[in-house]
């Protein structure tokens, strides 16, 4: 009993510094709480999304963001949104959008819109905001819309979820391969180790986008949305794990050395709970660090996959996917506002970024 | 006694953290002499290494000598030098020259990437202004001096190819590189098993009856004191607790701090299988500095409320020491002063 | 030191074989082969080919055989320094990349010499005044390099380009010079239209470079050598310089080996969207239209320039680090 | 025919009658003031025939130098006795100019091969409604239509000068296609009833396809983009080596039977070539080999596989102008490689291409035409013939699945699908409200065309009918969200829509046709493939729905490729069904559709019937396949593919209108060869 005491005790100093180091940066603290928001986000995607983020309407083709008005003419609080309505001009062949401010449509705060299942356990239709008296073609429209009428803001709300999550399930897959591969490499040294080495450095040779090519094109036709999006974690986080087995195997081998490794082998511990009780907590938070480094890398493959038009496709929405459909001119020139797409994705890799520095600084103060 | 080489009075040196200020030294006094050893010798973390970096003016960010004096006499007369006062690039011609360091890790201490002799003519090329050839001749020289065996071959190795103990004689022969007064050795025999360090100690000792060297030799170490030093400071919390002649600290030791570090040394005497007496707890962290006397919550004597609420002065022992303590005076005036801050 | 080279160099020929293996592999893992996806191709653009033609168009391509047949003759051949017919552009594969692996080298070359040189003195800048104002700005600047996608802002600049400037960023020349035989302004052309993709394809590896060097500059700047070679009177600049830089540098030189291919795949994604005619674009192309013997060349290409960068670093680490040359003794 | 030229003439107006509305985009008028108002669609013309022959010629000056240092024989001994004799559509033009163009890359060869067009044996006026002389001066087709007699032009030169006679057209018959090393399979085109036809040659300028059954469609085979007719450029690269003649001179040395075996595959070894078949599919490919002899107006000097495809004018060229000036006007052409489209048209905006219609972008057009003075070009939108530029092409033979195999095989659940399918969203939204929304039906200008209210029959929005439909197929169950399910496992039904991100993007469409079928209870699931894959899985069957376009059947019998599975090329109705009517029923399965298998025994009869009786049997076709919906309409008659053009405003005798048609090979009936730098 005792003796456990006093190893957690030990194990938890060595976090607890690491959170009071980690602390002081006042950057990836922010960060830190930024990447939490945006799980948040996540989970609570569809509740957040004003309106169905598949469903397309050609009357509300590249709507530019239309602002929500908080106050109705008599100044009480009455959130709002002007009607809109839209005209081609055939000269220009520009969809020209009139805002007719005399038709207000309210906004219905928790009201009803289209159903979805809450953290995949219960289905319900209650959405955050939700339009009180809508003609077709009326939508909360604040980061307007894209060419096949699709809310955007409804849209990122669900790619953030898809993105996000790709991000962690590749981390765990990559992460899980790595401490295993790159421990025993480290544990057992000699034949494995030289044998784990090569695959390394042969993986770590082939350039990227063929593997990504030959691997998404090989995933089977009938495979649904949920079975790429997965082939596809899994694909990219083939690659990644390399990096991770790397940074595992040589602070193994650093370890291997420390007194107190020494010591526990000494006392007869066997070789398994070295790893797990003693060495394992020593560099957790060096594996923590590589891992909110190694996020982003995984969010930005997942971006470069769909623009390659790979990894995952329209119907399904993540943030490659949103990038890529501003990949044109047209968007550019006709529905900038595409772009702000991009906004979240830069903000989450620095955030992922910023957290990990800190993380690393603060486990490993001194090198 | 002759006049002191280096005198350092009040010195104090603050860190500006995110957090707070931490007083790492915080009103030191003590004197340097020529030919004597002054021990500083505390618990880690008591701001031994910050005095001995402080004085070099070293001081890594975001700590800072904020107060208090270090007045150098030059080696050719004159006015004595007040360092604490010299910005960097002046502070850089004392450095080498007149006072030099020797660090407690041979091994980090030295930079792996260039030989022992590029690391040790360096400083010779700078302040000596020899070439070259000059600087390594004097660098052989130097290895030679402290021992080094094959000091002709041993110049091209790297540092990682030496052993520890080789490696810290190559330490002091870079710091005497261009004849300092005042050395400082900031836990030199730390890392080396107990032959080397007995070695390195009798190194020193004879360099400096050689070339009359003032010698800070900061320790945590009882023993290590009682062998070289011929004064001794002990330090706790960035402050000398007591000091004086390394005999009358050793024989009568005045503050409990002293004798406790003095009880938890191993002598032979001792029965076998007896616990070695600690100090009880932990030196506080130094944003926790206790109020009133720093020791006091570890303090085997403590006398009362007064401890605890005001801090001791330093006080002029009969036999010639400083001590702050209220065992030795200072407790009625202190006293005196809680009962008028109450009132 | 000569056995430990032989070792490398046996160990790189390995991985280089190792490498044919999986690129072989992974070119002929999606379904179909050459000839239907030229079908495809053929059939788009209005022509027929019908089932029988297709058998004798596999015949002719020697696309019936199976895998392991294949990859052998591919191997043989290889080896006597014949890379094979590219399917696709009808031409041989060293023809193909010939055209285009001067100008990948070229841009690749640029970007790197981008990177270094601002990667360098920014992340020395930035560690030496850890937490300072100037610190966060260029982490900031770093990070957005990082985190925006290369693909998105070669298009926007493109786009932008044009709507301000009226000229076209794509390319690596322009239209006049394209078929212009080599001459000083065609070379001038080529030093216009360079600087942008070449900026554009820096971000990322600089950003991540700043990182490291700053990372490591904070772990050496707290070393004790440091503080004795400042406590020998060292000026500030000569301490920084000559022992934690030199020994920052160590992860730069390792680094080397993958930097190479780093920008080349990076590259592919620029280059298609601005354009280039580097091979990222052609590998690309290859690979869909499954043309096997150019897209495993180039594969086998981006990964002999990694072995071999490899072992470039190896002895440029050596060279850097005394410790590593010892060890070899 | 001069009837059917007024027809299409009108079409621009014509097309105009079904107008795309779309309820809160009322004022989005209809699709003819739409056109009106732009003023983008110009009128359908183009350089005509006349048949007086100059008195004189002119050649461009750089040929006039080399004839004068004796290199080249003057112009008049350079063109055949009865040259080709084009009245240029505004004036006669100057000689000289570039005409700076961008391709995608060695896949990209129609790029070259449709302004080389006139080297088809017969061709067709700008306009598309009568097929004229090209090569041919004038064609024959006898009573029995057993026989169509050629007459070649007398003292025709190769673009290196040797004679071009019947003996080219020999050589190709028998030693080209003859050869199953080089023609594995013969070409539909080249039998009638089933029975192989014969090349004959009659005199040094006149030849002779022959055939034991009536073949009244050989003629218009012959002017059409087919395998007989389309020409050098297009039939002769690619691997393919159709389209009826061959410089004989040139190509023998690269065959074994004028030297041996051994002896041309050492040859091919020596030029790094496996064996000789694939030496000579590369020096017979104009695209590739820059000395091959050609007949059109410019040819290769630097191949398709390289950065930069470049022609130089043909010296011999056989065309000339009203006032005897050799065509073509324009010395150069240069297409530069784009590694994409975006940087196609972006180039293209900034002015750096001289005419482009090929890889510009629809939806771009706003974007084209603010840019147009920054440019300084001018936009034309030429609308094509074709029913639907995209279209819901539905395999009938699908095994893998047998429930979905079923349904698809059942007309009202095809019917129901279409009817499901909102049309006037879609082409707000993707052809900017330029298209005609319908079947797949040809436009009603074209003699084929089964009449205007086939174009609504069952592709008109109407999901109550659609619910009513698939309610009464016994698809009444739905799951949870609303979607019908399977009636063997009850599980949701999924029809999967696979789509090719290709000319348009037909993910696009297939999404939103998707989420309007939401209302009918029909999951669509969209799968977005690469296109080599794409047609690989149709022609293996593996496919539910295939999203493409149906371009070319505007004239059914020269391309009905997207029509009907005749072509083992293509399997999207269902492989096997195509495999029995190209084998004549030896292979595969015979349809068990009657409507199908009625429709195809039509489109065999009609090679047989004379060309009003043809017609109507195509109508005939049309009017199965649009009441059995074999393949559901949604949008066509556009400008989306090859249709909107950028024309430089230095270039002269720019039509206003081009034929947008596969049989046209747009721009090539126009006659690029009459363009010309106004300074």
């Amino acid at each position: 009993m005792a003796q456990i005491d006093s190893e957690k005790y030990a194990v938890a100093t060595q976090l607890q510094l690491t959170w009071w180091r980690f602390r002081r940066h006042r950057l990836a603290m922010v960060s830190m709480v930024l990447v939490l928001l945006f799980y948040l986000l996540a989970v609570f995607a569809d509740f957040l999304a004003t309106t169905d983020p598949h469903a397309t309407d050609a009357r509300t083709s590249y709507i530019a963001p239309q602002p929500i008005h908080l106050f109705d003419d008599d100044g009480s609080f009455r959130p709002h949104v002007s009607g809109i309505k839209g005209v081609r001009d055939m000269r220009t062949f520009k969809l020209v959008y009139t805002v007719d401010p005399s038709r207000k449509v309210y906004i219905d705060f928790f009201g009803r819109g289209y159903s979805y299942n809450l953290f995949g356990l219960f289905e319900t239709d209650r959405h955050l905001m939700t339009l009180k008296n809508p003609e077709r073609g009326d939508g909360i429209f604040i980061m307007g819309t894209d060419l096949l009428g699709r809310d955007l803001w409804s849209r990122l709300m669900v790619a953030t979820r898809v993105s996000l999550t790709i991000g962690l399930v590749g981390v765990t897959i990559s992460l899980f391969l790595g401490v295993l591969l790159g421990g025993v490499s480290a544990v057992y040294g000699g034949l494995v180790d030289t044998v784990i080495q090569r695959i390394i450095e042969v993986v770590r040779s082939m350039p990227t986008i063929p593997l990504w090519l030959g691997l998404a094109a090989a995933l089977p036709n009938d495979w649904s949305v949920l079975q790429i999006y997965f082939a596809i974690t899994i694909i990219i986080s083939l690659l990644a794990w390399t990096d991770l087995a790397r940074v595992v195997r040589g602070k193994f081998l650093a370890l291997k050395e420390e007194d107190f490794v020494m010591a526990a082998e000494l006392a007869g511990a066997s070789q398994g709970r070295i790893i797990f009780r003693h060495m394992l907590p020593s560099f957790a938070s060096h594996i923590i660090a590589a891992v909110s480094l190694a996020l982003p890398a995984m969010i930005i493959s997942e971006t470069s996959l769909s623009f390659l038009g790979l990894g995952l496709r329209p119907p399904a929405i993540s943030w490659g996917i949103l990038l890529q459909d501003a990949q044109n001119i047209q968007t550019l020139a006709l529905a900038p506002w595409l772009l702000l797409s991009a906004i979240p994705v830069v903000v989450v890799i620095l955030a992922f970024n910023f957290l990990g520095d800190g993380l690393r600084d603060a486990a490993d103060p001194y090198g | 006694m002759a006049e002191p080489i280096l005198s350092v009075r009040d010195l104090k040196t603050q860190f500006f953290g995110p957090e707070g200020v931490v007083r790492a030294v915080d009103g030191v006094d003590f004197d340097v002499f020529e030919g004597r050893t002054l021990g500083v010798v505390g618990e880690s973390g008591c701001g031994k290494s910050v005095t001995a970096r402080s004085v070099l003016g070293i001081v890594d960010r975001p700590g800072r000598v904020v107060g208090g004096s270090i007045m150098l006499r030059p080696a050719k007369g004159g006015p004595a030098v007040d360092l604490a006062k010299l910005s960097n690039e002046e502070m850089r011609r004392y450095r080498g020259p007149e006072i030099a360091l020797v660090f407690q890790e041979p091994m980090a201490s030295f930079s792996q990437h260039y030989t022992i002799g590029n690391q040790i003519s360096e400083g010779i090329k700078l302040h000596m202004g020899l070439d070259e050839r000059a600087a390594k001749k004097r660098a052989i020289e130097l290895l030679d001096m402290v021992g080094v065996p094959q000091p002709a071959r041993r110049v091209d190795d790297y540092p990682f190819q030496l052993s520890g103990g080789l490696r810290q004689r190559v330490m002091i022969a870079m710091a005497l590189s261009c004849d300092p007064r005042v050395l400082i050795a900031d836990e030199p025999t730390t890392a080396l098993d107990v032959t080397t360090q007995a070695q390195i100690l009798d190194l020193l000792r004879s360099l400096q009856a050689q070339r009359g060297l003032a010698i800070i030799l900061i320790t945590h170490d009882m023993g290590v004191i009682a062998e070289m030093a011929h004064d001794v400071s002990v330090m706790y919390l960035g402050r000398a607790v007591e000091s004086g002649s390394v005999q009358e600290i050793f024989n009568r030791p005045q503050h409990p701090y002293t004798r406790a570090l003095l009880k938890s040394i191993p002598t032979v005497l001792a029965k076998p299988r007896t616990r070695l007496p600690t100090i009880a707890g932990s030196i506080p962290h130094p944003f926790n500095r206790p109020r009133g006397c720093a020791y006091h919550p570890r303090c085997a004597e403590m006398i009362g409320a007064v401890c605890a609420g005001a801090e001791p002065p330093p006080v002029d022992t009969p036999d010639g020491r400083q001590v702050r303590c209220f065992l030795h005076g200072g407790r009625e005036a202190a006293e005196a002063e809680m009962a008028g801050a109450k009132a | 030191m000569i056995a430990f080279i032989t070792r490398r160099l046996l160990l790189g020929v390995l991985t280089v074989w190792l490498i044919s293996v999986l690129s072989f592999v992974i070119i002929q893992l999606p379904p179909g082969d050459f000839v239907d996806a030229y079908i495809a191709q053929l059939s788009a653009s209005g022509s027929q080919v019908s089932a029988a033609e297709a058998d004798s168009l596999r015949h002719l391509y020697g696309l019936g055989e199976p895998f392991y047949v294949q990859y052998g003759k591919w191997l043989a051949r290889i080896i006597t320094g014949d890379f094979g017919e590219s399917m696709e552009w009808r031409r041989p594969v060293t023809e193909v990349i010939g055209d285009r692996i001067w100008l990948t080298l070229l841009l690749s070359f640029a970007a790197l010499l981008l990177t270094w040189s601002l990667a360098l003195p920014i992340g020395i800048f930035s560690a030496v005044r850890q937490y300072s104002f100037a610190d966060y700005a260029f982490t900031l600047i770093g990070f957005i390099g990082i985190a925006v996608p290369n693909f998105l802002l070669a298009l926007v600049i493109m786009y932008f380009s044009f709507v301000w400037f009226g000229t076209s960023v794509g390319g690596l020349f322009s239209a006049e010079m394209t078929l212009a035989p080599w001459s000083l302004a065609k070379v001038w052309d080529l030093m216009k239209h360079l600087p942008l993709p070449a900026l554009i394809l820096a971000l990322g590896g600089t950003a991540q470079l700043i990182r490291i060097m700053r990372a490591n500059l904070l772990d050496e700047l707290r070393r004790p050598y440091v503080v004795t070679a400042r406590a020998k009177g060292l000026s500030e600049t000569r301490v920084i310089v000559k022992y934690p830089v030199r020994a920052a540098l160590n992860p730069f030189a390792s680094n080397i080996a993958y930097l190479f291919p780093y920008l080349v795949s990076g590259s592919i994604i620029v280059s298609i969207v601005l354009g280039l005619p580097t091979v990222g674009p052609l590998l690309v192309k290859a690979l869909v239209a499954q043309d096997m013997f150019l897209a495993g060349t180039i594969v086998l290409l981006l990964g002999v320039m990694t072995v071999v960068g490899t072992f470039i670093s190896d002895l440029v680490l050596m060279w850097v680090d005394p410790r590593i040359r010892h060890q070899m003794d | 025919m001069t009837t059917r030229r007024k027809f299409l003439g009108a079409s621009a107006a014509l097309a105009a009658v079904t107008a795309p509305t779309v309820d809160a985009l009322a004022q989005a008028v209809t699709a003819k003031s739409a056109f009106d108002q732009s003023g983008l669609v110009g009128k359908l013309e183009g350089p005509t025939q006349v048949t007086t022959i100059p008195s004189s010629f002119k050649e461009a000056p750089q040929l006039g130098e080399l004839v004068k240092a004796g290199k080249l024989p003057p112009v008049a001994s350079r063109l055949p006795a009865e040259p080709l004799v084009l009245k240029p559509l505004e004036s006669i033009g100057r000689y000289g100019g570039t005409w700076r163009r961008a391709f995608i890359g060695p896949s990209d060869g129609e790029n070259g091969n449709r302004i080389m067009a006139s080297d088809k044996l017969l061709f067709w006026d700008p306009t598309g409604s009568k097929i004229v002389p090209s090569v041919a001066k004038s064609h024959e087709l006898s009573a029995d239509g057993k026989t169509t007699t050629l007459f070649l032009r007398k003292g025709m030169k190769w673009s290196d000068g040797a004679p071009f006679t019947a003996d080219d057209f020999v050589f190709w018959f028998e030693d080209l296609y003859g050869n199953k090393d080089i023609v594995p399979s013969p070409i539909p085109d080249m039998s009638a009833g089933g029975k192989p036809g014969r090349l004959v040659k009659i005199d040094e300028t006149t030849v002779q396809f022959q055939f034991d059954n009536p073949n009244y469609l050989f003629p218009s085979l012959l002017a059409g983009d087919t395998l007989i007719g389309g020409g050098q450029a297009v039939r002769q690269s690619n691997g393919n080596t159709y389209a009826a003649y061959a410089p004989a001179h040139y190509l023998k040395q690269f065959l074994p039977k004028y030297s041996s075996e051994a002896e041309v595959n050492r040859r091919a070894r020596e030029a790094g070539f496996d064996n000789w078949v694939r030496m000579l599919h590369v020096r017979k490919d104009w695209q590739l080999n820059p000395e091959l002899p050609t007949l059109g107006p410019w040819k290769t000097v630097r191949p398709i596989n390289t950065p930069t495809w470049a022609m130089d004018r043909n010296p011999y060229y056989y065309v000339v102008d009203t006032e005897g000036n050799q065509l073509p006007y324009i010395d150069k052409v240069i297409m530069s490689l784009a590694e994409n489209i975006e940087v196609v048209n972006l180039k293209a905006m900034a002015g750096e291409f001289d005419l482009q219609e090929r890889h510009i972008d629809l939806a771009k057009l706003p974007v084209i035409l603010e840019n147009r003075d920054r440019g300084k070009y001018d936009v034309h939108l030429d609308l094509a013939y074709n029913g639907a530029d995209t279209t819901l092409h539905i395999n009938m033979n699908h095994t893998a699945d047998a429930e979905v195999g079923k349904w698809l095989g059942t007309a009202d659940f095809r019917r129901a699908l279409s009817l499901g399918i909102d049309r006037d969203q879609l082409n707000e939204t993707f052809w900017l409200g330029l298209a005609t929304p319908g079947s797949t039906a040809p436009a009603e200008v074209m003699p084929e065309s089964p009449g205007p209210e086939w174009r609504k029959k069952w592709s008109v929005l109407d999901i109550a009918q659609a619910n009513r439909m698939l309610d009464g197929l016994g698809l009444t169950k739905k799951d949870s969200e609303g979607y019908r399910v399977r009636t063997d496992n009850g599980q949701r039904l999924v029809i999967q829509l696979t789509a090719v991100k290709a000319f348009m993007d037909w993910p696009a469409h297939a999404q939103m046709i998707a989420q309007q079928w939401r209302k009918i209870g029909i999951y669509g699931d969209v799968k977005e493939q690469e296109r080599g894959l794409a047609f690989q899985r149709a022609s293996a069957g593996d496919h539910h729905i295939l999203v493409w376009t149906n371009g070319g059947t505007e004239l059914l019998y020269l391309y009905p490729l997207w029509a009907l599975p005749v072509s083992t090329a293509n399997g999207s109705y269902g492989p096997e069904t195509a495999r029995w009517y190209a084998s004549n029923g030896a292979q595969g399965t015979k349809p068990s559709d009657p409507h199908m298998l009625r429709a195809l025994e039509l489109f065999r009869s009609a090679a047989a019937q004379k060309e009003e009786e043809r017609n109507k049997t195509a109508q005939e076709i049309w009017k199965i396949m649009v009441d059995q919906q074999f393949h559901i309409g949604v949008c066509g008659q556009s400008p989306a593919l090859m249709g909107v053009r950028l024309a430089s405003r230095r270039l002269g005798n720019i039509p206003g209108r081009v034929c947008i048609a596969q049989h046209c090979r747009t721009p090539g009936s126009s006659h690029p060869s009459t363009w010309y730098y106004k300074s």
